[in-house]
């Protein structure tokens, strides 16, 4: 499912003395089966472009395409939930949605709202547990009795069990620890691949936009500035600085390295690996 | 050398009931002395936010005990040894107590009975310290994670404490807000030498501390110099915390057949070792 | 053994401080900022939901916090939506309602764990926060009809209340967490 | 706008119970006059007052037309068959909307000029002398302090919170009223089980700041009492006399 974004503006409290505008203009395309990456300082607009992308909130100007539908400003939406069940998205915290008596519950509460059977969405409860890593045992259990950890992947289960096209991830790692950052990006990723989900990642760090992304947008006072592919981006430190980003750490040292080798390494490296070998390259070549 | 905080065999059990079950917090012993910086690192359920709880008094020690200034840490000592630490916890908006910036900073100072004129000379000191002067009339929600922290920080210092506590104080902000926060950390150090606990997941937060305690299920299993404890490697990872990013590229490039002569803890490091163990030939 | 009584006598007090603090804070937003959109005309159809989030306080909490949750929280809706004048009204009614909820709730040892009595309880309420407001405009408009009027709006919203916070105390009375902080 | 919100609290108090001794046309007009002085000295534009008026303006109407239509006092002064008009009821039904209409007035005032906070304050200290009596006065002013620091937080949360029980399909605003209400515990829940988790986290965190109850504790925030308030106290005292004399 193709999602794009024409002319989207948005306004707080529009039509009243208090209106006040969070995005501007904002052009977007996120084709089908892409790793999409929104990147901003807190309070770049990022968080209202993201409740857009399921009719969360409806623009006050321009136009939303969602696959075949459309939410276009100034007219009324139609029925909303065949967009939000193919959209499905984990939010900030997402472990604070969670209220059923038991997992399995809260699990089914997400397809049972669009309509699926009980047995149906029984089975996708069971699969998705296993999905996030997480042993079948827990779904009799309260939500509230598990680790912290463990909430976030029930939580990000009752939205995989939704089973949609498109997932929109908002800051997921937000308070984990490093071994559970990595786990949870990890798995984004592999269900982006087997799954063949088209998933959309709203962040403010550079390393996992680096690391996973196809294509990057760059937001900035409610507008989107830049849009590319992570090695374009992260080519031109200067662009970023201005938007108050700084470029992936493992850029900056790819700069420190070309620097002290004296010239450029042949591309521009995005995750630990691709750097060691290319600096490993480069030093042979000497 | 004062000393200012110390563990003596301590071990803490939640289900004492159970003498099986394994100890949250299991016979640590360690010290800190004026001026010192110290990280706690441990993934969760290592027993760090336990030892946390029985610095401040919230849980006592079933076995050993606590001293804080040389004073042994009990019901009767307790308000007194809490009113010499500043803590800034992991949420910044669940410990923001005052309805403005200012008000919050005074809190600790009015439960103390500090008078009316002195609070308000401290207030505006502690808030100066850390930048945050000119949000003296600001709410709370309308600060960003950083800020509120920073506030937090304020908070603690208009105490003239002892010791300064951060548990996981920048877990829950973005990377600008973690700079902020870190640099004001290390900026009071400077400025008025700053005794510092943090306990952390954040390698990069933990190479700035002097001494690192690492825990695991409950048990100190190693206490050094960064250098020292980070050279652990492997062991690290395997209790579910992260290198420094300069020892990975260090092993990467170590694996692709890069000369390199040893462990690298910070970039510069890396990029010195690569010069000489390279090009000065 | 001993040594575990980590919650000391003022811990209890800050704790409850603080948690009545929130119910009031919950209240006050279930009463300006949780709407349902009804058909029916009473009221131009909005039915907040700060009667059920006072249900839920007394209900969980008991008739004291019940009591200042109602009475407070509501009492600042009319502080900040401009109805001021009715806050006297408001507050000594809330207060009336949530205790007596509360009390019923507690009575005879259970904690709000009984579902009969916890219907009860709201139903028995509703006469008396309807009587309170009643007396109290009748004494504002000098009139006995005008009151009136805004029965049927009462009932409707207090009818809401119950159908909504006896479920909700389900719910939140079987997480242990709950379980355990409201004993 | 700048006295003390002891003063504005216990101004805005005595004049809500003197309205009521008004009783004819002499003391409705004092009132009248009283209020637009105490509009004009407030330097509160209009636009504000009649905003604040628009939520009763109905009920004013309302009241009005009651009053009319069942008060039969005095003359009849206009018969239209099935409606008869008393003079008592016009004078009746003109007397209560001005009530009324100047109690909304002074109490928009006071809330427009006065933050919840300050009014928390004035009530602690005002109240305070209760404290003999055993009631927590300290207690209850520090609880609705936080409650007002909490209110914005706990906003974001409830909207967060009700955004994603929308993404997962069940809405508060759309669909039948059944389904509407059933999408109300799935917003409640959670947000009661985050509220308890902040109260906790907050407790502890007052807990280790040297929180230990109103004993021994200094204001930070201090309140200045001068002429001002005590003309504005005297003046209304001067009111409740002429209120009182030219009442029949």
């Amino acid at each position: 499912m193709d999602i794009k974004l024409q002319q989207v503006s948005y306004a707080y409290s529009a039509g009243t003395p208090f209106e006040k505008y969070a995005l501007f203009d904002v052009e977007m395309e996120i084709p089908s089966k892409t790793y999409h990456a929104i990147i901003g300082h807190t309070g770049s607009g990022k968080s209202t472009i993201l409740q857009h992308f399921n009719g969360l909130l409806k623009p006050t100007k321009g136009i939303v395409h969602i696959g075949e539908r459309k939410i276009e400003a100034g007219k009324k939406a139609k029925e909303l939930k065949p967009i939000r069940q193919k959209v499905g998205i984990v939010f900030q915290f997402p472990e604070h949605q969670l209220f059923e008596e038991t997992v399995l519950k809260d699990i089914m509460f997400g397809p049972m709202n669009f309509g699926v059977s009980e047995e149906e969405a029984e089975k996708r409860a069971r699969e998705g547990i296993k999905q996030v890593g997480l042993p079948e045992e827990v779904l009799d259990k309260s939500p509230f009795d598990l680790s912290g950890g463990q909430m976030r992947r029930v939580a990000i289960a009752g939205v995989l069990a939704m089973n949609p096209d498109v997932i929109v991830l908002d800051e997921p790692t937000a308070g984990l620890d490093p071994r559970g950052q990595k786990e949870i990006m990890d798995l984004f990723y592999r269900l982006h691949k087997e799954r063949e989900l088209t998933t959309i990642l709203v962040t403010h760090s550079m390393e996992d936009a680096a690391k996973y992304a196809d294509q990057i947008s760059i937001m900035h006072e409610g507008r989107c500035v830049l849009t590319g592919a992570p090695r374009e981006i992260f080519s031109d430190s200067e662009t970023l600085k201005k938007y108050r980003l700084e470029i992936p750490r493992i850029v900056k040292f790819q700069q420190k390295i070309e620097k002290l080798i004296g010239k450029p390494l042949s591309k521009i490296c995005l995750t630990e690996e691709e750097l060691a070998d290319e600096i490993a390259r480069a030093l042979k070549e000497r | 050398m004062t000393e200012i905080l110390s563990f003596h065999n301590v071990s803490f059990s939640y289900t004492p009931d159970k003498p099986d079950a394994r100890k949250a917090v299991q016979n640590v012993s360690f010290s800190i002395n004026e001026g010192e910086w110290i990280a706690i690192v441990g993934h969760n359920g290592s027993g760090k936010s336990t030892m946390v709880k029985m610095v401040c008094g919230l849980l006592f020690p079933q076995e050993g005990e606590i001293r804080v200034m040389q004073i042994i840490l009990n019901e009767e000592t307790l308000w007194d040894i809490r009113s010499k630490i500043g803590m800034v916890f992991q949420n910044p908006d669940n410990q923001f107590v005052g309805a403005t910036v200012q008000d919050d900073v005074a809190f600790a100072l009015e439960n103390n009975g500090v008078p009316f004129e002195e609070m308000v000379e401290r207030v505006s000191s502690s808030l100066k310290k850390v930048k945050m002067y000119e949000f003296l009339n600001h709410e709370p929600h309308h600060l960003s994670g950083g800020q509120k922290q920073r506030v937090a920080i304020a908070g603690a210092l208009a105490m003239h404490p002892k010791l300064l506590i951060l548990d996981e104080a920048t877990s829950m902000l973005d990377p600008q807000g973690r700079e902020e926060v870190l640099q004001t950390v290390l900026e009071l150090r400077k400025e008025i030498g700053l005794t510092v606990l943090s306990i952390t997941h954040d390698v990069e937060e933990a190479l700035l501390a002097d001494r690192v305690i690492f825990m695991n299920q409950g048990k100190k299993y190693a206490e050094g110099s960064p250098e020292e404890i980070f050279a652990l490697g492997d062991k690290l990872t395997e209790f579910g915390l992260e290198l420094p990013f300069a020892m990975r590229m260090t092993e990467l490039l170590q694996a692709k057949g890069v000369h390199l002569s040893g462990n690298n803890l910070t970039e510069e490091e890396l990029v010195n070792d690569l010069w000489t163990s390279n090009f000065s030939k | 053994m001993q040594k575990t009584n980590t919650l000391s006598k003022q811990r209890g007090k800050t704790t409850d401080l603080v948690i009545q603090a929130m119910l009031v804070a919950l209240v006050f937003i279930s009463t300006i900022f949780l709407n349902i959109k009804l058909p029916i005309a009473s009221n131009g159809g909005l039915v907040h939901l700060g009667t059920a989030m006072l249900f839920i306080a007394s209900i969980l909490f008991g008739p004291k916090k019940g009591a200042i949750a109602g009475a407070v929280g509501m009492g600042l809706f009319d502080l900040v939506g401009g109805w001021l004048v009715w806050a006297p009204i408001t507050i000594i009614s809330r207060a009336l309602q949530g205790y007596i909820v509360g009390k019923i709730a507690w009575s005879n040892g259970s904690r709000g764990d009984s579902i009969a009595k916890n219907i009860i309880a709201t139903i028995v309420s509703i006469p008396v926060m309807v009587g309170v407001y009643y007396i109290g405009e009748a004494i504002m408009f000098s009139s006995f009809i005008m009151p009136l009027a805004s029965i049927p709006g009462d009932l409707v919203q207090n009818g809401i209340g119950i159908i909504i916070a006896i479920p909700v105390c389900m719910v939140l009375k079987k997480i242990p967490y709950f379980a355990s902080i409201t004993r | 706008h700048q006295l003390d919100p002891r003063s504005k609290l216990i101004f805005t108090f005595i004049f809500v119970v003197i309205v009521f001794l008004a009783n004819n046309v002499a003391t409705y007009g004092l009132l009248l006059i009283f209020t637009l002085f105490v509009i004009l000295i407030s330097r509160i534009r209009l636009y504000f007052l009649i905003n604040g008026l628009k939520p009763v303006i109905i009920l004013v109407i309302f009241t009005f037309l009651i009053h009319i239509l069942f008060t039969r006092e005095g003359d009849v002064l206009l018969n239209l068959g099935f409606l008869e008009v008393y003079e008592g009821g016009l004078r009746q039904g003109i007397f209560i909307s001005i009530r009324f209409v100047v109690l909304v007035f002074v109490t928009t005032i006071l809330t427009l000029t006065t933050s919840p906070i300050s009014i928390t304050d004035g009530l602690e200290v005002l109240l305070n002398p209760l404290k003999k009596f055993k009631l927590p006065i300290h207690e209850l002013a520090l609880m609705m302090s936080i409650a007002l620091r909490f209110i914005p937080t706990l906003m974001d949360e409830t909207d967060k919170i009700m955004k994603a029980q929308m993404a997962r399909g069940s809405d508060l605003g759309a669909g039948p009223i059944k389904d509407r209400i059933k999408a109300v515990v799935p917003l409640l829940v959670p947000l009661f089980v985050s509220a308890f988790k902040r109260a906790e986290d907050l407790a502890t965190a007052m807990e280790v700041r040297g929180y230990r109850g109103g004993e021994g504790r200094t204001r930070y925030r201090q309140l200045k009492w001068d002429a001002k308030d005590t003309t504005c106290i005297f003046a209304l005292v001067l009111m409740t006399a002429l209120l009182v004399f030219f009442r029949s």
